[in-house]
């Protein structure tokens, strides 16, 4: 446990440090957060993590390359299939396997599934996070859809391991594209109910407007990436700017959020969930047939090298940087994960703030614990 | 701006010591104390805006561990490693956290996995490790309480 | 079934009466009267208790009910038909659960803190008619006693806050002492253009007033809302839920209380909304007044209309922020309570 | 009879959480017992008949003025950590002040002729609500004292808010 600099000086008398965690209901997991506050305000911040640090790089290193994709379903268990993404595509590209087209657009539609079941839950807990406790009954109604969806295809529910070296166990359900097809008819509509429940309230829009502003620059000195980012007004979207698989062929926006503050970045979710749903059902329509898997040597033996593959995970991006020596088992594995930036700068945007707002923001930045644990 | 562009505005300002192409990314090694310098550089001259990671990689073989510093640029997506070459016993290297913010965690991390000093890091403590566990990413380091399987 | 009727009807005179036949009987016997008397009060208020605790558990369930049925899900429904068993088991459950005291408590404030609350939630019921002269106590000062004694939650709460000796609990008591103190005042000045109106702080009088007229929500809707919101602001209820706001301080003044002593603060909490519900049924909606049904039924079909707009309110809207909870009572409904006193004096004056 | 029963149990409750007041020694304690104490003595209100004062003595007493003595005793000492111990260095004085106090009491005790005055308050309650009567009261007979204890208040409450405001600016 690391004490936070402010706990070895003297604090004034009118200030007191509260402990906020490691188990505290919205800090959702094991992380805690030393405040240093004077009445409700806060003036200082230190966020300690680690406490569940598994030390996933050290174990990917003593496991074959095929054994590690399930370890990236757990390092962020809400948006699993993103994180399988990176990781089999850092493989394919050491090996230099080429996917076919169906593939690809499988992916993709897991991947934007994944991204609006991520959304969803996030929704339901920013909606705990800040007192309203209906919001999570309605986004987990459509949320069971989705994995139920996933779930038909992959067998998983959370922890999915959906994608493998060179596509896919098999093939999409027989009745995938209709129930697809049957959600996204309603779920324009029902973003739109979600926002009016809880995104347009009165009580939230005074919550969050104004509140932990977060700008252009700082975000992008401290490395922040995702909706937080987008939330301060940097268009920036890994699905546009380095598209990887097929995402240059969709037609979608990348939404931005003006001032930089908690509401932006709720407002930024929202609006991808719409676009999210854009990208589905375009896919659908651009679904060829064909191979759902490339051909794989069976024992995977990358050549020597390095790579980093990157993709634009719920939260942001996610990268797995790979040393292979030529063996079966990578000689190194760095998961660069988004909530590990994203919560660095907490600091940065809190101190000032009330005790409420901490909770308020901490909420907005989407944070997952064992991905920034590792 | 392909991978000699880069390689070519680096060494206007700043010595490239060794380079390397790989899978189409230029990797740079750069002198130890120069690192500050050359991040600042890559920042503002070139626009590589993001640090996406610094981790390190533990060479045994040849006594070296390399500190990997992972950028990006928004607008020409291109990306860039450098890379610093140091010695296992004595690993120490200035840090860049007045640069790039995000190097702060980036480098605590790499630190106590790796056991690499960060020099001029304002808060160099543990992140993720609890107390008494060193370098754990090395490759020789052995878990004092991990028991080795029979061989079957 | 005479007796039946005038009993639900007009209960005041047949309780007299029965008094009075009692008293003879007791002088009879060579019995003081004084202890009838006494005996009489013990058992009204015996009897309250037990009508309040039983309706505290099924204000529970019923809010538990309508929070399901905003949640498009089922709520309680395994113990008892309906589940409507399921408070009655959560209650035994934490009378029989063990009562965990932390090390470092205050034993003083961290005992007496759920009597504090608990006790005078329940004794302020003591001047509410319940029906046609159905008062336990008819005082002269009645609305004037209800606002005192609620009151004294606050010193509960604080005790709690401070016995717990944890920061979470402190910040909780703070907050709802700041909350209970501030929302009290408008609270107070819209309650007082009832009393312009009616004349009488008697709570039988503010009904008797409502009865040749209309009822005060009429020409007092402003001072209804205004007494919504703070009295949903004295019960701590969402959105003013900030002393045990789940999200920020765990829970508040009650972290650390467990079994009965937390099954006081739970009942207290749900007796307190059944009296600001009631209070304002009272006030403004006409008391147990009311065509064709027993005036009793009249009395629960307001109170508990009452507890569902709260109950609505509180599952619908998500938690305000402390500054801005402070804002809002002293800039607005404040000065809208003073506003609506003043103009309530100058038009009943002229 | 039941009326004296109870006068003297909530003597009883006065004089016992008054000395405890004074002789514990945490002050969270002290404020609790303080509570008590002007709790009992609503409670002796009421039983003399005076419901408005007994409402008003707990309304203001206990619901504002012990409150924020807590609020204060709060503010100050839980949080900072430290819990200094309570002192009693101006015993004498206040043993002074107390015995002074005490003799005026008995003093007015003594000299009140209560057989008229009893008979002629009950009249006048009879007459007119009590409440009334304090109201009629305040707007005639003491309207001036009333007016000078508003105005007194007032400047009070001024005055606290520029003490802390100057409190606030020499901060910052």
């Amino acid at each position: 446990m690391i004490k936070a600099p402010f706990e070895m000086e003297k604090i004034s008398d009118e200030e007191y440090i509260l402990n906020m965690g490691p188990q505290h209901p919205s800090t959702h997991g094991v992380l805690r957060i030393v405040l240093k506050l004077d009445g409700e305000v806060v003036t200082g911040l230190y966020p300690d993590v680690g406490y569940i640090h598994s030390s996933v790089e050290k174990m990917c290193e003593n496991k074959k390359f095929e054994m590690i994709t399930p370890y990236t379903d757990r390092l962020d268990y809400l948006s699993a299939v993103n994180y399988n993404w990176a990781y089999v595509a850092a493989v394919e590209k050491l090996m230099g396997i080429q996917l076919p087209e169906r593939a690809e657009y499988m992916r993709v539609m897991l991947a934007e599934l994944n991204r609006i079941m991520s959304h969803l839950l996030w929704y339901s807990a920013f909606g705990m996070d800040v007192g309203a406790l209906t919001p999570i009954f309605y986004a987990f109604r459509e949320r069971e859809e989705v994995i139920d969806m996933v779930e038909g295809m992959t067998g998983g529910r959370l922890t999915h391991h959906a994608f493998r070296i060179g596509g896919f166990k098999n093939d999409l359900q027989k009745d995938f594209l209709s129930r697809l097809e049957k959600f996204l008819a309603k779920f324009e509509d029902r973003i739109c109910e979600y926002e009016a429940l809880l995104i347009n309230n009165v009580i939230l829009t005074a919550r969050t407007k104004g509140v932990g502003i977060l700008d252009k620059d700082t975000a992008i000195n401290y490395g922040v990436t995702g909706p937080v980012l987008r939330g301060s007004g940097c268009a920036i979207d890994l699905r546009k700017n380095a598209p990887y698989s097929v995402y240059s062929k969709f037609d979608f926006r990348v939404c931005t959020g003006k001032n930089g503050d908690t509401w932006d970045r709720l407002k930024v979710r929202m609006d991808e969930m719409r676009e999210s749903a854009k990208i589905l059902k375009q896919a659908a329509a651009m679904l060829p047939a064909g191979e759902f898997c490339a051909k794989v040597p069976r024992v995977i033996k990358p050549a020597p090298g390095e790579v980093y593959t990157k993709v634009e995970s719920a939260r942001g991006e996610f990268g797995v940087y790979m040393v292979s020596d030529g063996t079966e088992k990578p000689y190194r594995i760095k998961f660069r994960s988004p909530s590990f930036s994203n919560l660095s700068v907490l600091k940065e945007i809190t101190i000032g703030s009330k005790i409420a707002d901490v909770v308020a923001i901490m909420g907005s930045l989407d944070l997952v614990i064992p991905e920034i644990d590792r | 701006m392909n991978f000699q562009e880069i390689l070519e505005k680096i060494k206007t300002k700043h010595e490239v010591l060794e380079s390397k192409e790989d899978l189409g990314v230029l990797n740079a090694y750069i002198a130890t104390a120069k690192i500050a310098a050359v991040a600042a550089f890559m920042k503002d001259e070139l626009k590589f805006e993001q640090l996406n990671f610094i981790t390190a990689v533990d060479f045994p073989a040849n006594n070296a561990i390399e500190v990997v510093y992972h950028f990006f640029s928004y607008e020409t997506a291109d990306s860039v490693v450098l890379r610093i070459k140091l010695d296992r016993a004595k690993a120490e290297v200035p840090t860049i956290s007045g640069v790039f913010k995000t190097a702060d965690w980036h480098e605590r991390e790499a630190s106590e996995m790796f056991g690499i000093k960060f020099s001029g890091h304002p808060d160099l403590n543990r992140l993720l490790l609890p107390d008494g566990i060193e370098s754990p990413l090395r490759k020789d380091y052995k878990n004092p309480d991990m028991t080795p399987l029979p061989k079957a | 079934m005479a007796l039946l009727k005038e009993l639900l009807y007009n209960s005041g005179k047949p309780l007299s009466e029965f008094s009075s036949w009692m008293h003879a009987i007791w002088a009879g016997w060579g019995m003081p009267g004084f202890l009838l008397d006494f005996i009489f009060q013990l058992v009204i208020v015996l009897a309250v208790t037990a009508v309040l605790v039983l309706n505290a558990l099924w204000i529970i369930y019923y809010d538990r009910k309508i929070s399901a049925l905003m949640q498009i899900r089922k709520g309680p429904n395994r113990v008892g038909p309906f589940g409507l068993l399921q408070t009655l088991a959560d209650t035994v459950k934490l009378l029989i659960k063990e009562d965990v005291n932390p090390k470092k408590i205050d034993i003083l404030s961290f005992w007496i803190a759920p009597l504090i609350i608990f006790i005078p939630t329940f004794a302020v019921f003591l001047v509410l008619p319940f029906g046609n002269g159905l008062v336990p106590a008819d005082l002269n000062i009645g609305i004037l006693y209800i606002i005192a004694i609620t009151g004294l939650s606050v010193i509960g709460i604080l005790a709690a806050g401070w016995g717990s000796n944890n920061k979470y609990s402190l910040i909780g008591g703070m907050r709802s002492a700041a909350q209970i103190v501030s929302y009290e005042i408008p609270m107070v000045l819209v309650i007082l253009a009832v009393v312009l109106m009616s004349g009488t702080m008697k709570m039988s009088g503010i009904v008797a007033a409502q009865s040749n007229r209309v009822w005060f929500v009429v020409p007092q809707f402003l001072g209804f809302i205004i007494f919504l919101i703070a009295g949903n602001a004295e019960v701590n209820r969402a959105p003013f839920d900030l002393p045990e706001a789940e999200s920020e301080l765990v829970a508040g003044f009650n972290t650390e209380y467990s079994a009965m002593k937390f099954a006081f603060f739970y009942l207290a909490e749900y007796t307190n909304l059944f009296l600001t519900s009631a209070v304002a049924a009272t006030l403004f909606l006409g008391g147990w007044q009311g065509p064709f049904l027993p005036p009793i039924v009249w009395f629960f079909i307001k109170t508990y209309f009452v507890i569902t707009i709260l109950c609505w309110i509180r599952w619908t809207f998500p938690r305000i922020r402390v500054d801005q909870l402070m804002e809002f009572s002293w800039k607005y409904l404040l000065p809208l309570a003073l506003l609506n006193l003043v103009v309530t004096a100058v038009i009943l004056k002229f | 009879m039941v009326e004296l029963i109870l006068f003297y149990a909530f003597a009883a409750l006065i004089i016992f959480s008054a000395v405890l007041l004074v002789t514990a020694r945490n002050v969270f304690h002290g404020a609790l017992y303080l509570a008590s104490t002007l709790f009992g003595v609503a409670a002796i209100f009421a039983l003399s008949g005076s419901f408005f004062l007994a409402g008003i003595q707990v309304l203001i007493y206990i619901g504002a003025v012990v409150v924020l003595l807590i609020f204060v005793i709060n503010l100050t000492r839980q949080i900072a950590g430290s819990s200094a111990a309570q002192v009693n260095e101006a015993v004498v004085p206040a043993l002074i002040t107390s015995l002074l106090t005490i003799t005026l009491i008995v003093l007015a005790v003594l000299k009140t002729d209560w057989a008229t005055r009893i008979g002629k308050s009950v009249a006048q309650t009879e007459a007119m609500d009590n409440t009334a009567v304090i109201g009629t009261q305040l707007l005639t007979n003491f309207a001036i004292p009333f007016e000078v204890v508003s105005v007194l208040l007032l400047a009070a409450l001024i005055g606290a808010i520029a003490i802390v405001s100057r409190d606030k600016e020499a901060g910052k």
